[in-house]
This record gives structure tokens, sequence and C-alpha cells, in this order.
């Protein structure tokens, strides 16, 4: 096979999570599309595998090797200084310092979600937002506290008052679901964030969202929309596109596909990628079907703001 | 109606329990069986009944052969067993158990528990059985309970009836009752198989008697011409003596003193009420009583298995209402339980680990914190040897024994020990004349050898026989005392003292 | 029972309930400290619930409780069940009044997570009963089998493949189809179980683990190789929830009962019918009755096998029903272990319940109530961590169990073979 | 019988053990051998049925053998995956022998690793010969001690060792959630819920790496052996064991014998708790160097199935482990080199399980190749 090779080792979560391991594939295999390159991936069952899987990938069959999430760090780099010459990148993780043969791909997701907690602010009719995670970890709750300022920010701009239930950014403490598979709980949450008034509401918990767009469907978008994540759930979830108000996109589809273009282009180099707003490695998803329901003025605030982010005028957090 | 098994043959693996059984039963008829532990009984019963299916042979009912695929077609052909162990649910009332299969309805499968009691209570009736319908089994007295699995044939109007062992549970008083039942189930034309252990019974109450032995028929005779020698020989294949062998007993120190005992069961009722007793060294008291009297509770409490509420028990000089079972147990307290099925052994476990079940903790059997297999292994073989526990090896589950034998190895492993007070509860239910007549001469070589000896049965004739003095427990307390020097206690005062009428009698 | 002279009572004969009962005596004397010193709310707070939404048709004010006051009457209250039964030790209040104490020390301690801020009562009582829904069923399905003493581990691979079987079904042929597709699914793995135990006589806990890592296996097989590929396989219409006219309207009980859908309202009729079934009919006598004695049940005729097959494979259907739920009763479609153990919680709920329908249901509601109590929490913001909040439903149950179960009875031949001759 | 040579013969006799049957060798070597092959073909059928090619199949089972058995590394992998399960199975069965339900050895691998992982960060400094085998040993007493929580409940207030046992599983996940999010377990300069790493002196060494640095089997597998030896000598040969296996036979012969039933369920619960610890332990020390959400990864559960396939016997219970990790690690290779979903692994464990356990059901699909038994045969 002399075609590049892209592979990836999925997480515990598997290929198909509505998650990152989802989203970096898809990265791959929009490379494939668009190069004509080739592109497998290995699922892990447990932790133990990552290790077993990175090494069965050795042996030279894969041009760059795409790991995905934290818990896989600590094998990549193994793997990675124990075969110097193969080209790695890690979704979701950076070392510091650097490897030289590993692309470590971060993204400033509060970036995103402080514009989709703002957009939220300005949509909402009861006052009252909602969100939730899957597990207590920073990569989940950095949604969480972006949509918290950005909804505070918006506060401060309108004189408003309006609240986000299920995050308290002080003292890290908020609603978890406590798994990332039952779909079911989703919806639970999602119902119970709605019985506390909130109209809109963003899941960060890989495919247990898909429930609380399952409860929305049911209500009808005028009681409850949801704000999606990672991927643009519009276009993941199709069935269900109308509940989502917008996504706020964590583009490791892009960053994977810049990595492999680098790697088939030896442009690769060892190190950083941060995805931002400003080189739309995060961004919010267009708003689908309510594009003709967002206001203007609201939009071109969300403009603004982008802007003054991306020039630094604007701290989220502080 | 009349019914003929024909060459019936039964194996369980390489057991043959039947071995060409030819057996006739007739309609208007009591006929006696009798035969060892093991003999087969049980199994051509179950065969009759449709439970088992023969591997040979036929049966035939009214000169037809039926072959039968459950119980369902025996019931059908009327043919009736009363099991040998109570096949009834304990969590159901009686009325549940007796309708349970034949269960008058209403729409929608309703269950018709108050025409279920009209139809009980008729039976009673016509019967003189007498039993609650709607009391839960588990709440009523065995003896109430045999009545109940009788009522369940009757209820199917079976025309056979098989009674496998009815009376192994029965106190006096009730066996006279049942016979009068039996009685008039046989005036009635019913046709009626009494398996029973008890040979005098035989005699009383059946028109022929059948024995078997080793799977086969090896009798037939005419009660009214046979005695009670007689069968037994037939039975065992050699001359049994019915009176236990021995001497005037010579008591010597108090072995056992309980004073003001009070066990209370676990719903905290009183079951033993300031009881007080002694049983001296050299001398075999028993305990005579209805079953529900507190005489379990008892035992429980002096042998440790159940605390006492209040009162002391001295065991040899030393108060021992604190000692757990073990320490009790290495004090030399022998205890020999009332349900070996239940707690004297662990039937998966092979007959060398039953022999060590409470010593196995001990020297020799333990050196460090391992046991010593070996040892335990010879000792165990040993044991077997010394009594006459039949059984090819001592790996083999204990569970494969025969009932004799296992009660056999129970005693073996209470009496083979250095004691000083033996407890035997029931210590020959449902045991056949030969193994009855063992296990009563290891007690009271026992006895002679100085220790304490208590028997607690239901066997009237078996405390008449064993003891040599004889407390009566009626409602948790001692009513009455007898001499039994000699076999000369008063059985009928005996019987009215259990039934509770003596109160003034109480020693 | 017999004549206690006088001299008895003024003894004291201590009995294993009695130290049981003082045990009791002393837990609630702890919760009351409890209440009084750690959820000590400052005067003045009030807890507000709210027991209407805005949509509701009859609308209730607020439920507003003033903190302080109480909470010094639920530390009272403890107290006095405490010291009562410390000194009384009465038996059969037991069980009453740890119960009643636990149930004080959850409304005081909503008061104190709610000082000054406010839920909706209405809401989580309906998440109750939502929650439990799945859960009840499941125990309900260990009802049947263990009645007719089959143990049922496979209960969650039977939800797992009944949500499977409504996604894919559901897709293809509409809620309906789904709902009939699973019902019949989760009946055929119960039928294997039968088969497996009854007569293959594996051990019944092998069987069960078995049938679930088979069905966990299958179904995560198939959707990463079907649903990742053709999506409109995975998508099923739910059914919604369909208010009882007037019933539904009831404040705050109404949502919760009559405002639901076809799920909840099965679930509630199948454990009556079961209950009804199990206790007041032929058919259930003799089901019990195998349970209990299975030899005795053979004797009269009663068929072992055949009434162990029809159960088991009859808890298969209602678990499969169940399993439904996962995806036809809430969200549509289908994922990756999406029951996510609540098997496990069913078969705990059975056993928490006595092996009775209502018993599992009560079980299962208890679980529901703290789950969605834990939610709750959660956005009231209190001091516990989240996780800790997540166990409360776990830990609750442990408690309940040692405390108020004790030893429940199983069915008495519960996971033996029956073997005939 | 007082003729001494007669007493000695009737002794020998009694002494002698009876050879093992032919059914007994066929239910331990012929069904097994049947039950693989009956669980690959249903697995090549549930592939044929989602639409996977012959040649693929065949590709997949060569890879299913290769990865197991076919290599150094094959062999390796299969030990490796098999040494937590077997130890935790061990646990299981040793309880089973008691006559307790344990559900709880996933939460009891969990808390043991975890604690594992505690220790040796940090005590880092002490040398290997003392940190590591402490490290296991702090293990093994948290597993022993969070399942003696089950055992102390049942035997106080007869509460359900099924449901108590569920229910700390449930409440061991959120614990290790909690648990490392806190600053002292925490992987320093790190916001991921990761533990600190295992230092080097803790660790269980590797065994093979001077052949290939990528062999990962560990000194575990000194453990898992000792641990076999351990059980079955605590189960058949020691006192304890005796009481262990009389309560779960009978507990109401093992009261009446004098035993405390209390105290022996606890001591059961308490030393299966402990070997799932170790199980626990070993994973963070010979392989995974860390504690992370749910890194036990159900080694718990299927070593119930372990346990119970190898009928709660030490021996039984090595072979099935190592059966498992053969799956395990052929899974994987599966996965590599056809491409096929490692979840197909898990049918076929199942099925294998299934055919393994119920004896009857092969006999029924393959009449042949048995002894055939007279009719009423002995099976009880
Ligand atoms: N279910 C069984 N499995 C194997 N062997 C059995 C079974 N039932 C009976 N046996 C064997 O068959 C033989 C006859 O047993 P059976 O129960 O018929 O004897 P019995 O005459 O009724 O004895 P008892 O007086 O003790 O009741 C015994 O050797 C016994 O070991
Ligand atoms: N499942 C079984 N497997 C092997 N042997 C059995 C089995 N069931 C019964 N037996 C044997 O059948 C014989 C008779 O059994 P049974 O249950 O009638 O006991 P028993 O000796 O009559 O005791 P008891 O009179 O106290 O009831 C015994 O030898 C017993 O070991
Ligand atoms: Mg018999
Ligand atoms: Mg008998």
């Amino acid at each position: 096979a002399s075609a590049f090779t892209a592979c990836q080792v999925t997480d515990t979560g598997g290929i198909d999570d509505a998650g990152f391991n989802q989203t970096a594939w898809k990265g791959v295999q929009d490379a494939i599309e668009a190069h004509g390159i080739e592109g497998r991936f290995l699922e892990s069952q447990a932790e133990s595998d990552y290790e077993a899987n990175l090494n069965s990938l050795m042996g030279g069959g894969c041009d760059v090797i795409v790991t995905v999430g934290f818990l896989m760090g600590d094998a990549t780099a193994a793997a990675a200084k124990a075969n110097p010459d193969q080209k790695f990148s890690i979704v979701d993780f950076a070392y510091d310092p650097a490897i030289p043969n590993v692309i470590g791909q971060v993204f400033a997701t509060e970036q995103a979600a402080f514009l989709a907690g703002y957009l939220a602010a300005g949509m909402t009719e009861t006052g009252v937002l909602g969100t939730f995670g899957g597990i207590n970890i920073p990569p989940v709750t950095v949604f969480m506290d972006g949509m918290v300022h950005g909804a505070n920010y918006y506060n401060e701009k309108h004189g408003t008052d309006v609240t986000v239930l299920g995050w308290n950014p002080e003292t890290k403490e908020g609603l978890f679901t406590g798994n990332f598979d039952s779909l079911d709980d989703g919806r639970a949450f999602a119902q119970n964030l709605y019985d506390e008034g909130a109209d809109i509401v963003m899941p960060v918990a890989g495919p247990v969202g898909l429930g609380s767009a399952a409860l929305a469907d049911e209500l009808g978008t005028d009681e409850l929309k949801i704000i999606g994540v990672d991927a643009d759930q519009a276009l993941t979830d199709p069935e269900k596109a109308h509940v989502y108000l917008t996504s706020v996109l964590k583009r490791m589809d892009s960053t994977v596909q810049e990595v492999i273009e680098a790697a088939m282009n030896d442009t690769f180099e060892g190190g950083v990628i941060v995805g931002t707003l400003e080189n739309d490695g995060v961004s919010l998803a267009p708003y689908h079907t309510f594009e003709g329901a967002v206001p203007a003025e609201l939009q071109a605030e969300l403009d603004e703001i982008k802007a003054g982010i991306i020039d630094g005028s604007i701290k989220i957090g502080m | 109606m009349d019914v003929e098994l024909r060459g019936i043959t039964k194996r369980f693996g390489s057991v043959v329990a039947n071995d060409g059984v030819n057996l006739t039963i007739r309609g208007g008829e009591v006929l006696g069986l009798l035969g060892e532990n093991g003999a087969g009984k049980s199994t051509m019963m179950n065969i009759l009944s449709g439970l088992y299916s023969p591997d040979e042979g036929e049966i035939l009912i009214d000169g037809k052969p039926v072959v039968f695929q459950g119980p369902g077609d025996g019931i059908e052909a009327g043919i009736g067993m009363v099991h040998q162990h109570f096949m009834l649910v304990p969590v159901f009332t009686v009325a549940e158990n007796v309708v349970l299969g034949v269960e008058p309805t209403g729409r929608l499968g309703y269950l018709d528990l108050k025409r279920a009691r009209a139809q009980v209570d008729e039976i009673n009736q016509l019967y003189g059985l007498h039993v609650p319908a709607d009391t839960l089994i588990e709440d009523l007295p065995v003896g109430i309970q045999q009545r109940v699995e009788i009522l369940k044939v009757l209820f199917r109007q079976a025309d056979v009836l098989i009674l496998d062992e009815p009376t192994a549970v029965l106190t006096p008083q009730e066996v006279e009752e049942f016979f009068g039942i039996v009685r008039s189930l046989k005036e009635a034309g019913k046709a009626i198989v009494f398996i029973t252990h008890k040979l005098h019974e035989i005699l009383e109450v059946s028109d022929r008697v059948s024995v078997m032995r080793q799977g086969r028929i090896v009798g037939e005779g005419d009660p009214k011409t046979l005695t009670e020698a007689d069968l037994a020989e037939m039975m065992v294949g050699r001359p049994v003596s019915f009176t236990v062998d021995k001497t005037v007993a010579e008591p010597g120190r108090p072995m056992l003193e309980v004073s003001d005992l009070v066990v209370l069961r676990d719903n905290d009722e009183i079951a033993v009420d300031h009881l007080n007793m002694v049983v001296k060294s050299g001398e075999v008291v028993g305990i005579a009583g209805v079953q529900g009297n507190g005489q379990s509770a008892l035992v429980e409490a002096i042998t440790g298995l159940a605390r006492a509420a209040s009162g002391k028990i001295v065991f040899d000089g030393k108060d021992i209402t604190h000692f757990s079972v073990r320490q009790r147990h290495s004090e030399g307290m022998a205890h020999i339980p009332e349900d070996r099925h239940k707690s004297g052994m662990v039937s998966s476990f092979t007959i060398a680990e039953n022999m060590v079940l409470n010593s196995y903790y001990e020297k020799p059997y333990s050196k460090g914190m391992a046991i010593d297999w070996p040892t335990v292994h010879k000792t165990a073989a040993k044991y077997c040897v010394d009594f006459d526990v039949r059984t090819p090896s001592v790996f083999l589950p204990a569970g494969n024994l025969s009932g004799g034998n296992q009660q056999k190895m129970v005693v073996a492993r209470e009496l083979e020990r250095q004691t000083k007070l033996v407890i035997a509860s029931q210590p020959t239910r449902g045991l056949d004349v030969g193994s009855i007549e063992y296990i009563h001469s290891r007690l009271i070589e026992a006895r002679d050898e100085g220790d304490g000896v208590l028997i607690v049965s239901s066997e009237l004739d078996e405390i008449m026989g064993l003891s040599d003095r004889i407390l009566v427990m009626f409602d948790g307390r001692i009513v009455a005392e007898f001499d039994n020097t000699g076999g000369k206690a008063d059985r009928n005062a005996i019987g009215l003292a259990m039934a509770g009428a003596t109160e003034g009698a109480a020693a | 029972m017999s004549a206690v002279t006088t001299d008895t009572t003024s003894e004291k004969i201590a009995t294993g309930k009695a130290r049981q009962a003082r045990i009791v005596g002393g837990v609630l004397i702890a919760l009351a400290l409890l209440v009084l010193f750690v959820l000590d709310v400052g005067a003045g707070q009030v807890a507000t619930f709210k027991l209407s939404r805005p949509r509701d048709a009859i609308v209730l004010g607020d439920l507003v409780v003033p903190g302080q006051p109480f909470n010094l009457v639920a530390a009272a209250l403890l107290a006095f069940l405490g010291v009562r039964q410390f000194l009384r030790g009465g038996v059969r209040w037991t069980s009453i009044s740890l119960g009643v104490g636990l149930a004080i020390l959850v409304m005081a301690f909503l008061v104190w997570a709610t000082a000054d801020k406010s839920f909706s009562l209405t809401g989580m009582l309906q998440a109750t009963m939502v929650r439990a829904v799945p859960i009840a069923l499941g125990g309900l399905a260990g009802v049947l089998c263990e009645r007719v003493a089959v143990v049922n581990i496979a209960i969650e691979g039977m939800l797992l493949a009944g949500a499977f079987t409504g996604a894919l079904i559901g897709s293809l042929l509409g809620g309906w189809g789904g709902l009939v597709a699973a019902v019949l699914v989760g009946g055929s793995f119960g039928l294997i179980l039968a088969a497996l135990v009854v007569t293959f006589r594996m051990d019944q806990i092998i069987a069960g683990v078995v049938i679930n890592l088979f069905v966990l296996g299958l179904t995560s097989y198939v959707s990463s190789q079907v649903f990742a590929e053709v999506r409109s396989l995975n998508n099923a219409p739910v059914f919604r929830a369909w208010k009882i006219p007037l019933l539904g309207d009831i404040p705050v009980i109404g949502p919760m009962l009559f405002n639901q859908n076809l799920f909840v309202y099965g679930a509630l009729i199948l454990v009556a019918v079961a209950t009804y079934y199990l206790f007041h009919t032929k058919g259930g006598l003799r089901a019990r009755a195998v349970g209990e004695h299975p030899r005795a049940a053979d004797t009269l005729g009663v068929d072992v096998y055949w009434t162990r097959y029809v159960h088991v494979t009859l808890g298969g259907m209602v678990a499969g029903f169940g399993g439904a739920w996962f995806t036809l009763g809430s969200v549509g479609r289908f994922d990756e272990n999406m029951t996510g153990g609540r098997g496990f919680i069913g078969l705990a709920a059975m056993i928490f319940g006595r092996w009775h329908p209502v018993g599992a249901l009560s079980a299962a509601l208890i679980f529901g109530f703290a789950d969605s109590l834990q939610q709750k929490l959660a956005l009231l913001n209190t001091p516990i961590p989240s996780e800790f909040l997540a166990m409360a439903p776990y830990i609750a149950t442990i408690i309940v169990v040692a405390g108020l179960i004790g030893k429940a009875r199983a069915p008495a031949a519960d996971g033996k073979p029956y073997v005939k001759e | 019988m007082s003729d001494l040579s007669s007493i000695n013969e009737q002794m020998r006799s009694l002494l002698a053990r009876t050879a093992r049957g032919r059914s007994e060798f066929e239910d331990l070597v012929v069904v097994p051998v049947f039950a693989v092959v009956v669980a690959l073909i249903f697995g090549m059928l549930v592939m044929l049925a989602t639409g996977v090619d012959i040649a693929t199949i065949g590709k997949s089972f060569v890879a299913l053998a290769k990865g197991s058995l076919g290599s150094v590394n094959a062999l390796s992998e299969t030990l490796t995956a098999a040494i937590p399960l077997v130890l935790a199975g061990l646990g299981l069965g040793l309880g089973f022998r008691a006559g307790l339900f344990n559900i709880g050895a996933e939460g009891q691998v969990l808390l043991g690793g975890t604690a594992a992982v505690i220790f040796g960060f940090t005590f880092h400094s002490l040398p290997f010969a003392v940190l590591m085998p402490l490290s296991l040993l702090a293990g093994a007493i948290v597993g022993g001690l969070y399942a003696a929580i089950a055992g102390a409940l049942k035997a106080a207030t007869g509460a359900h060792e099924v449901i108590t046992t569920i229910m700390l599983n449930l409440i061991s996940f959120k614990l290790l959630d909690y648990l490392l999010r806190q600053p002292y377990i925490q992987k320093e300069g790190r916001a991921d819920p990761i533990s600190k790493s295992v230092p080097d002196a803790a660790q269980l060494p590797r065994l093979l790496d001077w052949l290939d640095p990528n062999l990962r089997l560990h000194a575990g597998l000194f453990v898992m052996l000792a641990a076999v030896v351990l059980v079955w000598w605590i189960l058949f040969r020691s006192k304890i064991g005796f009481a262990f296996r009389a309560s779960g036979e009978n507990p109401h012969a093992a009261r009446y014998a004098g035993m405390k039933s209390g105290l022996v369920i606890v001591a059961a619960m308490g030393t299966a708790g402990a070997l799932a610890g170790l199980a626990g332990a070993s994973q963070v020390l010979g392989v995974l160097g860390r504690a992370s959400p749910g890194f036990s990864a159900d080694i718990g559960f299927d070593a119930i199935a372990v346990a119970l396939l190898g009928r709660s016997h030490p021996l039984g219970i090595l072979f099935a482990g190592i059966l498992f990790g053969g799956l395990e690690a052929g899974g994987r290779q599966m996965q590599v080199d056809a491409g096929v979903s490692i979840d197909l692994i898990a049918i076929i464990q199942a099925l294998i399980i299934v055919f393994i356990a119920a004896p009857l059901l092969v006999r029924a699909i393959f009449p042949w190749g048995f002894a055939r038994k007279s009719k009423g045969g002995s099976e009880v």
C-alpha cells in the first residue's frame, strides 16, 4: 500500500460516540475525500487496549496516527518516544514540553461556548438557561464555563437577569449525568431543567445529549431548544435538526485534517495546534431552522463579541 | 379398585432401587409395606404414583395396563400418595395446598378460595380430620400437616392411597387418631398402602403385609399370624432384639443443671418458660412431649444454638450460659440434632468431611491453620467401621447415604469423642429397626461410660425404652417427672401429662 | 403466648429484635442531632416549592416553608421517635419509626438545601415516576421469573434487547410495530433463558450473565456496523405523553400519574395485573407453588417445566416492554449500552420489594425519587459535590435495605434446578 | 467384626479414592472443545448476517488464533489480560463457595487499584522491594474492606449482598470520579481526571521486555499463580476454608457445627474483596500506571463469568481466565487484521460460556463424541 494512510485509535467511547472520536474520524474521512488517501481506525474497549492498539499499528502501515482524548496522553507519548520516526497527533491534549513527532490539538472551547451563552441569553423567553455535563471533567466543564460567562456578559450588557442552571463556575459544581451512555438521562436531565423554567439547554455529554433533543422535539421548540456541542448537531443528528438553536463547534475534524495535510506535505512539526475563534478551530454553527428567528441586532452583537474575543478586548470569565 | 405392579425395575445410576418387583393392591384393604432404609419402598410407590417412570415393568389397574407420564396421570387414575417428606408449600394456606392443581375458579382464572375453603371443610367433616383451612402450613404442627397431606389425596378422590411413613412424626395420640382415619377410609372402599418402620403399627392396622429388602419383595404374610420378631427378621435377615438391654443406672454427679431457663422464639414468644431440670452422669433422661412445646428450643439453648433470655445453664459444675456452641462442644457436649438433613450434615460434603464437621479445628484434625486431611480420612474410616456406616468409600458425598447410614454417621461423629453429656434429639426418626437397635445400644453405652444422656423424642416407645428418668414437657415447662427404672413408668400417665392434663404432678 | 407470670415482666429479657429497636432509636436520635446542627437553616430563610408549572390548567401557589421552624420541628419529631424507640423498644414500631424518620430527614434536608431558593416539586414527582418505569418493569420481570424459582440476572440484557428492537423495528414499522417486536424479542430471550436453565440445566446465574454479554455484544456490534451506516434504521417515533382528561389536571399528583406516556400507564397496569394474577388466580397459585416447592407441585400434576418456561418467557416479555421504553418511550433511538445498568437496579428493586410486583414498583419509585431529588439538589448549589449527590439513590438503597427489610424471604426453591426422575 | 485383618481390609477400601469417570473427562475436555467450535460457528453466522464476506471471516478467525496464541507477543497479551480476570475471579469463586453472590468485584477492583496508585505515589521514595509489595497490599486491603462492608451489612442486618454490592459498585464509580478531581490525587499540572502516575519503584516489572520492549507481561503473573495456589489452599486445606464451604453449602449445619456465620460472611467477603482489590492493583501497577475514570473496564463483571465458568475451583478459574484473556487479545487482533468490530468478541465469548456451562446442550447438539448414557442417568 503505497497510498498515504491515516490511522486513528479511539478511546473507550468507540468510533460512533457522537463526540470527539467520531468528529476526529470525520476529519480523517474528509481527508480521504479531499486527497484520496486511505484511513483506518482501531477501537479500544478498555484503557489497557491503548498501548496494544498503538503497538499493533507500528510497523510502518500508518503515515500518521491520530489518538483521541486525555486518557490516551500517556500511551501516545510512550509510543511516540519509542518510535521517533512515526508521526502522531492527539486530539484534545498537548504536551509540555512538546514531543517532536506529536502534534497536540487543543481548543479554546470556552470562546465558542461564550458566544452560545450570549446567544441563548438573547433568545430565552423565560430568562432561564440550562446546561449539564457527562462527568465533572475539564473537557466537559469548559463548555459550561463559557456558556455561563456568555450569559453573564449578556446580563451585563443588557441589564437583564438571565440565569444559567446546572453549573456554577466558582464552586465548580453542577449537574452531571455521571455517564456518556444513557440517552435516557439526557432526556430526564433536560426535563429537570425545563421544569425549572429553562427554555434553552446545552447538554455536554456526548450521545446523552441526543436524549435532550428528543425531549425538545416532543415539547416543541417554543418550549425547549437545544444547543449542540462538538459537531454541528443539526447535521449529525439530522432527524432532530430543528431543535438545535446552534452548536458549539470544536472543529476537531478540521484540525485532524490539517494535521493529515501537514503530514502529507512534509510540513509536520511537533507542537500544538490551538483551535480558537480566530482560526475557526472553534465556532458557533449556523442557526439552520432558527436562521430567521435570531434578531439581527443580536447577530450583530455576537459578531462584535467574536471580534472582541479575537482581539483580546473581551476576556472570558474575568 | 385393584392395582397390580408387574416386574418393576428402577435404577438410579448404578443403584438398583427396585429389582423386578411384583405387588398387588386391593380395594378395601390395607397393605403394610416394610423394609430397611433404602430397600426401595418409596421408589416403588413414586413409580406407582407416576412421579418416577420405571425402567422396566408395567402397572395394571383393574387388569388394564396403564402408563403414567407424570403424577397428573396418576391422580387421574385415582392414585394418591402421601409422601415421606411432606409435599406442602409452607407459605400457602391449607386450602391453597389442598386445591393446588384442581383449583375451583371463577372468571378470568380467578381463584375461588371461598369455594376451596368450603370444599376443604366438607371433607374435613366427612372424615373427621379437623384441619383449619385458612392457616399457613408453616404455622401448623406436623401432625396436622400430615392430615393436610391426606386431605389433599382425598380431595382428589383417590381410590388408592399410598401413605409413605405417615406416622414417623406423629405422637402416640396422633397415631391413634390417624389409625381411626385409615380404618374409615378402608371402610369407604379405598385401597391403602401403608409404609412404616414401626412393626406394631403394621400389625395393628394392616390386613396384609409385604416386606422388601434390597429392591425386592422378600416376604408376604398375614399380620394376624405374624409377630414383630418375624417381621423384623424378614426385613433385616437376622433376629433383632427390641428391648434395649441395659443395667440399672448409677447416677453420679450432676452433669447438666438448668435453672429458671427462659428461651424466646424468633417472634419473641416464650418457648421455654422458667424451666428447671438436672441430668446426672450415668443416667438417661428422656424428655417426652408433643412437638411444639419447646423441646427444640430447650435443646438449642443447652447446646448454644439459641440464646438464653434469662436463667442459668451449668455443665459439670461450670456456668456455660454464655458459652458459644464451639466452647460447649469442646467442654464435652455431644449433640445429635433433630433434623440431620437440615443441620446435622452437609450433603454435598464427603463422609470424611462430615465426620469432622464440628471438630475439624481441633487436634488432631488440624495443624496450625490447615486441616490434616490424612488424619481426618483415617479417623472417618475408623468411625465408619466402628459404627457400621455402610458406604463404599469415605470420599463419597454424605447425601448418597441412606437415611439410616446418615444418622449413624452423625451419631458416630458425636459419640466417638470423649464426651460428658450427650444430647440426642429424635435420634432414630425414620430409621429401620436394625439401625434403631444399633443407635440405642450406642446411647446406652455412652451412659455406661459415665456420660449424662438427654433424649428428646416424640416417640414415646423410644423414651420409655431408653430412659432412666422421664420428664414431660408441656407449654415450655416440665410438668411431670417419672422414674423409669426397669421401664416401670406409667405410659398412660405420661400420655396424659403430655397432653397437659396433670399440671399438679410437676416435680 | 403462654401466661407469663408477673415476675417475668420485671426482668429484662433481651431479644435480638429489642436490641435492633434500640439501635434504631439511637440512629434516630443521631439524625435529630444532624438536623439540628448540620442542617440548620438561618432565621427567616424560606424554602419555596413550586407546585405548578406555568402551563398547568389549575395553578396553585408556591409552597413556602419557613426553614428554621420547620427543621426545629423535624429535629424534635426525630428526637421524640428516637427516644421513644430507645426506651420502649417496641419491636413492631421499629421499621415504621425508621421509615418515618428517614422521610422526615429527607424533608428537613430538602428544606435546608432549598433555603432561600426554589424548585418544582411537581416536576420532581413526575420525574420520579418516569425514572421508576424501566426499573419497575425490570423488577416485575424479575418477580415473574423468581416466583417460579428462576433467577434472572439477564434482565439487563433483556432491557437492552428490547431497546434495540424497539429502535430498529420502530424505525421500520412505526411505534406499535416496534413495541410488539420489542416484547417478542424480550420474550424470546426469556424463552432462551428458560431453555438453558430448565431443559439444559445450566447454572441460572451463568445463563443470565451470558445473555447479558451476548445482547450487549450483539447490539453494540449491529449498531456500530449497521446503525452508523444507515441512520434511518435508528430513528423510531416516540410515544408521547397522553394526558388523561380531568385527572391529568389535578395539581401535583396529576402530572405524575395521569400525564405520562404509554409506558408509565403500561407499567402501572402490568403491576396491577401481575399482582392479581400471582395472588388471585389459579395460574398464579401454581406458579408460586412451583417457586416454593416444585416437587410438591409436580406431585399434584402441575407441570414444573412448562410453568417455568411460561413465566420466564412472560418475564422476558415484560423486560422487553421495559426495554422499549428507552427508545420508543424516551429518546427514539438506540445507543450502545444505553440501559446503563438499570436492569441490575431492577433486580435490586425486586429483592427490595420482597418479590412482590407492588413492592418492586415501590422500590423503583424510591429509586426514582432519590434520582430526581439528586438532580434537583445539583441545581440548588448545595455544598455537596455532585458525585456524592449522585450516590444518594444508592446509599439510600443500602440504608433502607439494611434497616427496613432485614432478611427478606425469597421463593424457597429460587435458583435451584428441578430434576425429574 | 473383631477380626483385625478384616477391619483393616474394610478401612483400606473405605480410603480408596474412586477414579475419574468418563463423563467427568467429557465435561472437562470434550465439552469445552466443542463449545469453542460451536461458538465460532455462531460468530461466523452473525458476521454473515451483517454482511461480512467469507474471506474476511476466514481472516478474522486466523487473526483470533494468531492474536491469542500465535506468537510470543500474543501469549504475553493473553496472559496480561488474564491476570486481573483470574485474580478477581478467584475472589468471586471463593465467595460463591461460601454461598455469597458478590456482584461487587467491579467496585472492589476500582477502589483497590486506586488505593494501590495512591499508596504508590505517596510513598514514592521507598525502595522497590518495599514499595511494590506494599502497594499491592494496599490494593488488597482496600478492596477487602470495601467488600467487607457488604459482608458486615449482611451479617448484621441480613441485607442481601446482591443489592448491597450492586449499590457499592455504583458508589465506587462516583467515588473515583470525585477522588480524581482532588488536588492531592490528580496528576500534577493537569485538570483532567487522571491520577498521578505510579512511580517506577511501585510498578510490577515487565517480564519479557528484554525480548521486546512491547511485551507487556508483568510480574502480576506470579501474583496470579500464587493466588491460585493460595485460594486452593484456603478452600480445600485450611480451617477457615472448611467453614466457608460448609456455610455456603448448608448454613444451618455450619451454625450447628459452631461456625460463626457472621464472621464467616465478613471473612469470605473480605477475602474475596482483597483478591479483587489485588486484581485492580496488578492492573494499575502492571499495565496502566495510573488511575482514571472507569479504568477497571468491567474486569469485575467479566470475572463473574470467569468464576462461574471455572466452577468456582481455583484451577478452573485459572483456565477460564486464560481463555478470556486469549479471546480479548485475539479479538484485538481480529480488529487489526480483518477490521472486524471488537464487539463481535463479546458475542463469541458469550456463546463459548453458554456451551461450556451447559454440557447437556453440547451433548444435544453433538450426540456423537460422547459415551451414551443409560436412561435415568445419574446427573444430579
Ligand atoms: N433420587 C434418587 N437418586 C438416586 N438414588 C436414589 C434416589 N432415590 C432413591 N435412591 C436410591 O434408591 C434406593 C431405594 O431408595 P428408597 O427411597 O426407595 O428407599 P426406602 O425403602 O423408601 O427407604 P426409607 O426407609 O429410608 O425411606 C436407595 O439405595 C437410594 O439410595
Ligand atoms: N437426589 C439424590 N441423589 C442421590 N441419592 C438420593 C437423592 N435423593 C435421595 N437419595 C437417596 O435416597 C435414599 C432415601 O432417601 P430419603 O430421602 O427417603 O431419606 P431417608 O433415608 O428415608 O431419610 P428420612 O427417613 O429421614 O427421610 C437415601 O439413600 C438418599 O441418600
Ligand atoms: Mg422411603
Ligand atoms: Mg426414610
